[in-house]
C-alpha cells in the first residue's frame, strides 16, 4: 500500500497545476481591477487594492446589458435548437438504415472545418437579400445568430451524440413501438431521457461556443442582436485599448459559462463520449 | 387472441434474400415455437410479426387482418426480447405499465393490472425498483409481466432465455408455459434450443436458412423428422447419422456401412445401393446381446443414465442407456439397435425415406 | 440511390457518392499541381480537366 | 398517409440537413463561385469579372498562402500533439482519487468555457514585451527577453502555449470519459500476464481508447485549423507571418483587402485541404469502427 | 473608459439646455415633422467623439425632431467591413457612416456617398439655418469632391503630434548630462539627427540609472496596419516622401526608375531612422500600435515619441490614465531640410492630419432625415461641449469657446497648434486604394520589421510590389 503522505502530495501537485490552469484567468481578474494608468508599468502579481469601477461602469450601462440578454438568448436558443436537432439527427442515423448514412453523417460534420471568415460575406449576402420575408431580414436578429450557429455546433452535436445513442440497445425502441408507443413517443419517452447525460454535455458545450463566438455575431448583428463578445471590440479603438473595461466584461461572461458548467460537471465525464462506440 | 397467418413471406436486404416464401399457420391460443440454429431467419420472421421489419413478399395476418402495413403499435401484439430491453429508467411498476400508458387507460386501471400481473409473476415486492437492481430472472419476469399487462392478442417471445443460467431456464421454462395455461394467448416462441422447443411447444417450426423446414407437434418431429436437419435438431443428445448404402441381406433390408457392418432396418421404400444415412437416436440404443460391436472411447455416467461414445467403422455412434454400465475405454460394447426407432435418409437430398 | 457496397479497385469500400468525391478530390488536386508544375510549360490546364474526367469515369463505376 | 419507416428516418434528418445547407453548403457555393471571378469593389473595375481559375493560378505561386499553410501544419501538430499527450497525462491522473478530485478537474475545465477572444486578449496583455508578466518574470528569473514582437519562435510557441492552454480540458475530458468506461477485466488480465505500465498502455489501454482518442483528435483538428480569434487579437499574425494561420490569411486577404475573389479562393482551398485530411482520417480510422454488423 | 461615463452624464445635462434658443426649436421640429417614425441608423468607431454622438447629440436630435437615432459602435477593421458590405450589396442598414481619411477616396471612387452640398442646394427646406459648410476648419477639405462639394461631415480631427516629456527635457541635471555627452542643448528635436541624439541618450539614461526609461517609442507592430501608417504617414513625410511615394500623376508609380520615390534614397533613410528608434525604444515597440505608443508614453517609458493628437490630449490632461499629465510637451515633428519649406508652401506635409466624418451612404433609405442629423452635428452650436467631453476640433468657431480656450491651456497649447499649424499636416493621399495596397505591401513591410528583409531591399520589393498591385487592380496601365 501506498504510504499515507501521498495525497498530500498530489494535492500539492494539483495546487501547482491548477495555478498555472487558472494564472490567466486570474490575471484577467487582476487587469479588471487596475486603473489603465497602472496596466503599462511593471507588472504587479498580486493584487494590491480593489477597484470595482470597471464592473461598476459596465453594469450600468444599458447597452451592456442588452448584449448580455442577447448573448443569453441567442447562446440559450442555439444549444436547445443544435442539441434538439442534433439528437434527432443522430437517432436517425443510428436507428434508420438511410441509404449513405455514413456519408451524411461525414458530410454534416465538414461544415465545421471552414474557416469561419470563409462565411462572412456570403452569409451577410444571403441574410440580407435571399433569406427574408417581406421587410423581415434575418439580419441583425437574434433567431437569424440562433440559426448561423447552427453551421457549425449542429455538426459538433452530431458528432458527440451519435456515440450517446449508439450505445443504447436498439431493442429499447423495438420494445417501446411493439408497446404502442408511437415513433415520436418512443423518442420522447424512452430514449430521450436514456441519453441525457450525452445531451447534457452536448447543450452545455454548444452554449459555450455560441456564447463565446465574436467574428459572425461581430458581422451580421448590427443593433438588435448584439452580443457580450461584440461588446468587448468596441473597447478596442485607436484611442485606446480599455482593457480594464474588456477584462471586467470577460469576467461578466464567464460567470454564466462557470455556472451552467458547474451545473453539468458531474454529466461531463458520462456523457462526452466521443466515438467510444461500442465494438 | 388470435390467429396468426404466414403466407409466403420473403424478406431481402438490399440485394440479398434471406427469406424465401414461409408459410405457417398458428391456430388461436397455440403455443409456437420457432426453432433452428442462431441467424437463420427465425427472429427475423418474429420481428415480421411484430412489425419491426419490413415484408418484402407475401402476407402475414393477425386475426385474419393482414398486418404488413401496420406499424407495431397497431397490430396488438406483445414482445419479450432477448435482451429484455427494459427501460432503465423506469420502475418496476412503471416498465409493466408503459404498453398500458401508451393506450391512455386510466391511472387506476393501470395499477390494478400491474399489480395483478406482479402477483402472477411474484414481483409485488419489487415494483419500485429499477431493473438494475434486479437479478437477471427477475428482469427476465418484469419483461413478461409488460408483455402480460396489456392482454394482447400475440405473444411473441425472441430468446427470452438465452441469457440465464441452466438451472433458471428450466424454472422459467415451466412459469412461462404455466402462463401460456392460463392466459391462453396465442404465443410465437423464438429460440435455438430444441428443449425449449419440445418442452414448451403445441407445434414447432424448424427454419433453417430463411426457410421452413418442418411443421409439427414436438413428438411428431421427434418421431417423423422430415429431413437430416430437422432429425439432427431435435433431441438430444442429437441423432446418430450413419452413412452406408441400401442393401438387402438374408433377405432383410440393411443399411451396409462402409465397414460392412449391417445396420438393422424395419422395412425400406427404396431400392438396393442407394447411398442413405441410418439415423438413430442414443435412446433407442440399448446395450446387449446381439447387438452391433461397438469399440468405446468414451463413458459419460450421469446416474440416472450413462451415455457411451464410441466408433462404428470409423463413424461416430452414442448410446444412451439407463443401466449403470461401468467399463474401460477401448473395450467393445454390443450396441442393440431398436430398428422401428431407426430413420432414413437420402444422404443425397437429406430428405427422409 | 443504392447503399450497396461492391469491392472495386480502391482500398475501401465506398459507394458511389464517396467515389464522386473521391473523384473531385483528384481532380482539384491533379489541377492545382498542373497550374504550379506543368502550366508554365505550356501544357494548358484543360488537358488535367480531361484527365480528371476519364479518371474520374472510372473510379465512379470501377472503384 | 402513412411514412415508410425510412421516410420517417429522413424527417428526422431533414432540419438538420436543411439548416446545414442553408447556412453551410449554399454558402460555400457561393464562395466557389466567387472564387472564379475578379472581384474586388475597390480596384478600377469594382464588378465581378468572371476569370476562370486565375484565382487559382494565382494561389500556387503565392508565397504568403504556402508560408501561411506552412505554418498552420506546424501549429496543428504542435498544439494538437502537446493537447493529447498532456490530456491523456490529466485524464490518467485524474483516474486516481486524491483529496479535492472534484474540484481540481472543475479548475482544470475552465480555460474551456472561456472566449477565443478574451483568451487572446489575456494572453496578449501577460505577454506583451517587457511589460506583460510572462517576459517580466522570465527577464528577473532567467534573464531571457521574450518578444513576441520580434521573435517570431517566441510568437509562435505562445500561440501554441496559448491553444494548449485553452484546449487541453476538452481532450481530458473525453479521455477520462474514455477511461471511465473501459472494462477492469483486460488490465487484471494484462497484469497477470507480466506487462509493465508501458505495454500495459501500449497493448491494453491505447487500442480501448482509440476511438475516442481519434475522435478527439478529428474534432480539435478541425478547430486548430481554423483558429482565428485568438491568434488575431494576441499577434495579428505577426511578427512578420509568423503566426498568420490560414484563418488569419484568410481574415486579412478578404476583409481589409476587400479582395473578395482571391480570398474566396484561398477559402475553398482552404476547406478542400481540411476536407481531404479530415475525410482520410475518418475513412481510415473512424468509419470502420462505427459500421458494425 | 472614463469618456463614457463622462459623456454619459453629459447627456443629461445637454438634453435639457439643447434646446434653448426657440428658433432653432422652430427648425428641427417643422424639419423633422415629416420624418416621423424614422429610425436613423450609423456605424462608427467607438471613439469618445463617436460616443458622444451616441449618448448626448443623438437623444438630443431626437428630442428636436423627433427623429429616432441609433448609433453602432464597433472596431476600427469591422466599421469598414460592415459598412461596405452593406453599400456594396445595397442593404441600406446604415443612414450615415463613419469615414475616416483612409478610406473616403474609396468611397468617392465607388459613388457610395451622397453629395451634401448638392443635396441641400437641391431641397433648401432641408438645410438648417444654423449649418454652414464654411464654417469647418480646413480638413473638411479632405472630405470633399473635385468641385468642392462636401460629402461628410467632419466629427474628429487631429495632427499626430511630436510629444516629449517637458520635465526630463527641463530638468537641469539631465541638461547638463545631455551637453557633456553630446555636445548640444537639450531642447525638442527639429531634425532627425537631434531626435535620434536624444532617444539614444535617454534610452542610455534609463539603463544606467535602472529607469523604466527610453529615448523614444515607435508604433512599430510586427502584425498590424498601425506600423505601416506611422511609416508612410508620420515619418516618411518628413523625410520628405509624400504620398507614399507614389506619384499619381505619373500613372502611379513607385519606383525611382519608373518617378516615384517609394524606394527613394530619402524612404530608405526615413525608415533605417525609424527602425533605429525602435530599437532604441521600449521592447513593446515591436508590438505597438497607436494605442500602445499611447499607453507607453502616458506610462511614462518614453521620452519623446510621435503620438496621435487624440491620444495626446488624455495623456496630457487625465491623471487616470497617464502618469505624465503636466509633464507634457508639444512640438512639430523633426524634419528633414527642405521638408518643412515645402509644407509651408503647400507643396508637402510634415505629418498626418487624421480624423473623420460622417456621411450618408446612397443606399440609405432616409436620405433626407440622415442628412438633418448631420447638420445638427455639424452646427457651431454643439460644438463646445462635444470638444470638451472629446478633445477634437472641426469648426473653426470652436477655438475661441472659452471652454476650449481653457482646455487648450490645460493641454499645453494643442489646440493653438492645431489652429495655427495644422495647415502643415495632410490627410491620407487621395487614393481609392488605400487598404487593398496596404493589404498587400504589409507581408513585405512586416519582413522588414522583423529583420527577415534588410530595409533598402524591402523598399525596393514593395516599391515593385505596389506597381504589380497597382497594376493587378486597374489603376496603373
Amino acid at each position: 500500500m501506498r504510504s499515507r503522505k501521498t495525497p498530500w502530495l498530489s494535492v500539492a501537485l494539483w495546487s501547482l497545476l491548477s495555478f498555472v490552469t487558472l494564472f490567466p484567468i486570474y490575471w484577467m481578474f487582476v487587469i479588471s481591477m487596475k486603473a489603465p494608468v497602472e496596466l503599462f508599468s511593471t507588472p504587479d502579481i498580486l493584487l494590491r487594492s480593489l477597484d470595482w469601477s470597471n464592473y461598476v461602469e459596465v453594469l450600468e450601462s444599458p447597452t451592456l446589458r442588452g448584449y448580455m440578454v442577447n448573448s443569453l438568448v441567442i447562446s440559450s436558443g442555439n444549444a436547445v435548437l443544435v442539441t434538439a436537432l442534433g439528437f434527432l439527427a443522430c437517432y436517425a442515423l443510428t436507428r434508420y438504415d438511410l441509404p449513405g448514412k455514413e456519408s451524411i453523417f461525414f458530410w454534416t460534420i465538414t461544415n465545421r472545418m471552414a474557416p469561419p471568415a470563409v462565411f462572412l460575406l456570403p452569409l451577410f449576402l444571403l441574410l440580407t437579400q435571399v433569406y427574408r420575408i417581406g421587410d423581415f431580414s434575418l439580419l441583425d436578429t437574434r433567431i437569424g445568430m440562433i440559426l448561423v450557429y447552427c453551421t457549425f455546433n449542429l455538426p459538433f452535436a452530431i458528432w458527440t451524440l451519435r456515440p450517446t445513442l449508439d450505445a443504447i440497445p436498439k431493442e429499447l425502441d423495438e420494445a417501446a413501438l411493439v408497446d404502442g408507443a408511437s415513433a415520436w413517443r418512443v423518442i420522447w419517452d424512452v430514449i430521450l431521457p436514456l441519453a441525457r447525460p450525452g445531451l447534457a454535455v452536448t447543450l452545455i458545450l454548444t452554449w459555450v461556443f455560441a456564447w463565446n463566438e465574436y467574428l459572425l455575431a461581430a458581422t451580421l448583428t448590427n443593433f438588435t442582436a448584439r452580443t457580450l463578445t461584440t461588446g468587448l471590440s468596441e473597447y478596442v479603438t485607436t484611442t485606446g485599448t480599455a482593457w480594464g473595461i474588456m477584462a471586467a466584461i470577460s469576467v461578466f461572461t464567464l460567470i454564466p459559462a462557470l455556472i451552467v458548467f458547474s451545473l453539468v460537471q458531474r454529466h461531463i465525464v458520462t456523457g462526452l463520449t466521443f466515438g467510444a462506440v461500442k465494438g | 387472441m388470435a390467429t396468426v397467418q404466414i403466407r409466403g413471406v420473403t424478406k431481402r436486404y438490399g440485394g440479398v434474400q434471406v427469406m424465401h416464401g414461409v408459410d405457417v399457420d398458428i391456430e388461436d391460443g397455440e403455443f409456437v415455437v420457432l426453432v433452428g440454429p442462431s441467424g437463420y431467419g427465425k427472429s427475423t420472421l418474429l420481428r415480421m410479426i411484430a412489425g419491426l421489419e419490413e415484408v418484402s413478399g407475401g402476407t402475414i395476418s393477425i386475426g385474419g387482418r393482414v398486418v404488413n402495413d401496420m406499424l407495431p403499435k397497431e397490430r396488438d401484439i406483445a414482445m419479450v426480447f432477448q435482451s429484455y430491453a427494459l427501460y432503465p429508467h423506469k420502475t418496476v411498476a412503471q416498465n409493466m405499465g408503459f404498453p398500458l400508458l401508451m393506450q391512455k387507460r386510466p391511472k387506476a386501471e393501470i395499477e390494478e393490472k400491474v399489480r395483478k400481473a406482479a402477483e402472477i409473476l411474484d414481483l409485488t415486492k419489487y415494483l419500485d425498483r429499477y431493473p438494475r437492481q434486479l437479478s437477471g430472472g427477475q428482469r427476465q419476469r418484469v419483461a413478461m409481466g409488460r408483455a402480460i399487462v396489456r392482454d394482447p392478442q400475440v405473444f411473441l417471445f425472441d430468446e427470452p432465455l438465452s441469457n440465464l443460467d441452466a438451472k433458471l431456464r428450466v424454472s422459467m421454462r415451466v412459469e412461462i408455459k404455466e402462463l401460456h395455461q392460463r392466459l391462453r394467448t396465442t404465443t410465437v416462441y423464438v429460440t435455438h434450443d430444441q428443449i425449449e422447443a419440445m418442452t414448451m411447444a403445441h407445434k414447432i417450426v424448424v427454419m433453417r436458412d430463411g426457410r421452413v423446414e418442418q411443421i409439427g407437434r414436438p413428438l411428431d418431429l421427434y418421431d417423423r423428422p422430415a429431413n437430416l436437419f430437422v432429425a439432427g435438431f431435435i433431441g438430444s443428445p442429437a441423432m446418430n447419422f450413419l452413412e452406408g448404402r441400401l442393401a438387402t441381406r438374408d433377405g432383410r433390408r440393411v443399411v451396409e456401412t462402409a465397414d460392412g457392418t449391417a445396420l438393422p432396418l424395419e422395412g425400406a421404400a427404396a431400392e438396393d445401393g442407394r447411398r442413405v444415412t441410418y439415423g438413430i437416436r442414443p435412446e433407442h440404443i440399448s446395450v446387449g446381446e446381439g447387438g452391433i460391436p461397438v469399440k468405446v472411447s468414451v463413458f459419460e455416467p450421469t446416474g440416472s443414465e450413462t451415455l457411451i461414445f464410441g466408433r462404428l467403422g470409423g463413424q461416430l455412434i452414442d448410446a444412451l442407456v439407463r443401466d449403470r454400465i461401468e467399463g474401460e475405454p477401448g473395450q467393445t460394447l454390443p450396441f442393440r439397435i431398436d430398428p422401428r426407432r431407426a430413420h432414413l435418409f437420402d444422404t443425397a437430398t437429406g430428405v427422409r425415406l | 440511390m443504392s447503399e450497396e457496397r461492391k469491392p472495386g479497385f480502391l482500398p475501401i469500400e465506398t459507394n458511389w457518392f464517396d467515389r464522386l468525391f473521391i473523384a473531385v478530390v483528384l481532380w482539384v488536386a491533379l489541377s492545382l499541381f498542373w497550374l504550379r508544375f506543368l502550366e508554365p510549360l505550356g501544357l494548358s490546364v484543360w488537358i488535367a480537366a480531361a484527365i480528371s474526367v476519364v479518371l474520374g469515369v472510372w473510379i465512379v463505376r470501377r472503384g | 398517409m402513412r411514412l415508410k419507416r425510412t421516410g420517417f428516418g429522413w424527417l428526422l434528418l431533414s432540419p438538420t440537413l436543411l439548416l446545414l445547407g442553408l447556412f453551410g453548403v449554399f454558402p460555400f457555393l457561393y464562395v466557389v463561385w466567387v472564387s472564379f471571378h475578379e472581384w474586388n469593389p475597390f480596384a478600377a473595375n469594382p464588378e465581378k469579372v468572371f476569370n476562370w481559375a486565375n484565382n487559382y493560378r494565382a494561389l500556387v505561386f503565392d508565397r504568403g498562402f504556402l508560408a501561411s499553410l506552412g505554418v498552420t501544419l506546424a501549429f496543428v501538430f504542435f498544439a494538437v500533439s502537446s493537447q493529447v499527450i498532456l490530456g491523456y497525462l490529466l485524464a490518467q491522473a485524474f483516474m486516481r482519487d486524491f483529496p479535492g478530485k472534484a474540484f481540481f478537474r472543475t479548475i482544470h475545465t475552465l480555460p474551456l468555457i472561456m472566449a477565443p477572444i478574451i483568451v487572446g486578449s489575456v494572453w496578449k496583455l501577460m505577454t506583451t514585451p517587457s511589460i506583460g508578466i510572462i517576459p517580466y518574470l522570465l527577464r528577473n528569473t532567467v534573464g531571457f527577453d521574450l518578444n513576441i514582437g520580434t521573435s517570431a519562435l517566441a510568437a509562435f510557441v505562445i500561440t501554441v502555449i496559448m491553444d494548449v492552454w485553452h484546449w487541453t480540458p476538452l481532450v481530458t475530458l473525453s479521455l477520462i470519459a474514455a477511461l471511465v468506461s473501459l472494462p477492469p477485466d483486460p488490465f487484471e488480465q494484462a497484469q497477470i500476464d507480466g506487462a509493465d505500465r508501458w505495454q500495459i498502455f501500449r497493448h491494453i489501454t491505447l487500442p480501448m481508447i482509440a476511438p475516442a482518442l481519434i475522435a478527439t483528435v478529428f474534432i480539435r483538428l478541425m478547430d486548430a485549423m481554423r483558429t482565428v480569434d485568438e491568434v488575431l487579437m494576441l499577434t495579428g499574425g505577426g511578427p512578420g507571418s509568423a503566426t498568420r494561420f490560414l484563418g488569419v490569411h484568410i481574415f486579412k486577404e478578404v476583409f481589409p483587402r476587400t479582395n473578395y475573389g482571391y480570398g474566396s479562393a484561398v477559402s475553398v482551398i482552404v476547406l478542400y485541404l481540411t476536407i481531404v485530411v479530415c475525410w482520410l482520417l475518418y475513412v481510415g480510422l473512424i468509419a470502420p469502427r462505427t459500421t458494425r454488423r | 473608459m472614463t469618456y463614457l461615463s463622462r459623456a454619459g452624464a453629459l447627456a443629461l445635462a445637454m438634453g435639457l439646455t439643447g434646446l434653448s434658443s426657440p428658433a432653432l426649436a422652430d427648425f428641427w421640429s417643422d424639419a423633422g415633422a415629416n420624418y416621423q417614425g424614422v429610425v436613423l441608423r450609423g456605424v462608427t468607431e467607438s471613439t469618445p467623439p463617436s460616443n458622444y454622438i451616441k449618448d448626448v447629440l443623438a437623444p438630443q436630435f431626437e428630442a428636436a425632431t423627433g427623429i429616432k437615432v441609433e448609433i453602432e459602435t464597433t472596431s476600427w477593421d469591422q466599421m469598414y467591413d460592415k459598412a461596405i458590405k452593406d453599400m456594396e450589396a445595397g442593404t441600406g442598414i446604415y443612414d450615415m457612416v463613419y469615414i475616416e481619411q483612409d478610406i473616403i477616396y474609396a468611397y468617392l471612387a465607388r459613388n457610395f456617398l451622397v453629395d451634401i452640398t448638392q443635396a441641400l442646394a437641391d431641397k433648401p427646406e432641408l438645410k438648417a439655418p444654423t449649418f454652414d459648410e464654411g464654417k469647418f476648419t480646413s480638413f473638411a477639405n479632405y472630405f470633399k469632391d473635385a468641385n468642392g462639394h462636401l460629402f461628410g461631415v467632419p466629427m474628429e480631427a487631429f495632427i499626430k503630434l511630436y510629444l516629449y516629456r517637458k520635465d526630463l527635457f527641463e530638468d537641469p541635471a539631465i541638461q547638463a548630462a545631455f551637453k557633456e555627452k553630446t555636445g548640444r542643448d537639450l531642447k525638442p528635436a527639429t531634425t532627425h539627427e537631434e531626435y535620434t541624439a536624444i532617444a539614444d541618450f535617454f534610452t542610455e539614461y534609463g539603463k544606467e540609472n535602472g529607469l523604466e526609461l527610453w529615448g523614444s517609442t515607435a508604433q512599430a507592430h510586427t502584425g498590424h496596419p498601425a506600423s505601416w501608417y506611422e511609416f508612410f504617414e508620420s515619418v516618411a513625410p518628413t523625410f520628405g516622401v509624400w504620398n507614399w511615394g507614389i506619384d499619381a500623376n505619373n500613372n502611379y508609380a513607385a519606383t525611382v526608375a519608373n518617378g516615384g520615390k517609394m524606394n527613394s534614397d530619402e524612404a530608405k533613410a526615413a525608415l533605417k531612422w525609424w527602425l533605429h528608434l525602435r530599437d532604441v525604444g521600449p521592447p513593446e515597440s515591436a508590438q505597438s500600435t497607436w494605442t500602445e505608443v499611447a499607453t507607453t508614453f502616458a506610462a511614462g517609458r518614453a521620452a519623446q515619441g510621435l503620438v496621435y493628437g487624440e491620444n495626446a490630449a488624455w495623456i496630457a490632461s487625465d491623471p487616470n490614465q497617464s502618469k505624465v499629465v503636466g509633464k507634457v510637451g508639444f512640438a512639430l515633428p523633426p524634419t528633414a531640410p527642405g521638408v518643412m519649406e515645402a509644407a509651408e508652401a503647400g507643396t508637402g506635409y510634415i505629418g498626418y492630419y487624421d480624423g473623420g466624418a460622417f456621411g450618408v451612404p446612397v443606399t440609405s433609405k432616409n436620405r433626407e432625415a440622415a442628412l438633418l442629423f448631420l447638420q445638427f452635428i455639424g452646427q457651431d452650436e454643439v460644438q463646445a461641449d462635444w470638444a470638451v467631453a472629446a478633445p477634437r476640433i472641426t469648426n473653426t468657431a470652436t477655438y475661441d469657446d472659452p471652454k476650449i480656450a481653457e482646455m487648450d491651456a490645460k493641454l499645453g497649447g494643442y489646440y493653438t497648434m492645431l489652429r495655427d499649424q495644422g495647415r502643415l499636416f495632410a490627410g491620407a493621399p487621395p487614393y481609392p486604394f488605400h487598404a487593398q495596397l496596404r493589404g498587400a505591401l504589409e507581408p513585405i513591410f512586416f519582413d522588414i520589421l522583423t529583420g527577415k528583409i534588410g530595409p533598402d531591399e524591402g523598399l525596393d520589393a514593395m516599391a515593385a510590389k505596389t506597381e504589380e498591385e497597382l497594376t493587378a487592380l486597374g489603376y496603373r496601365k
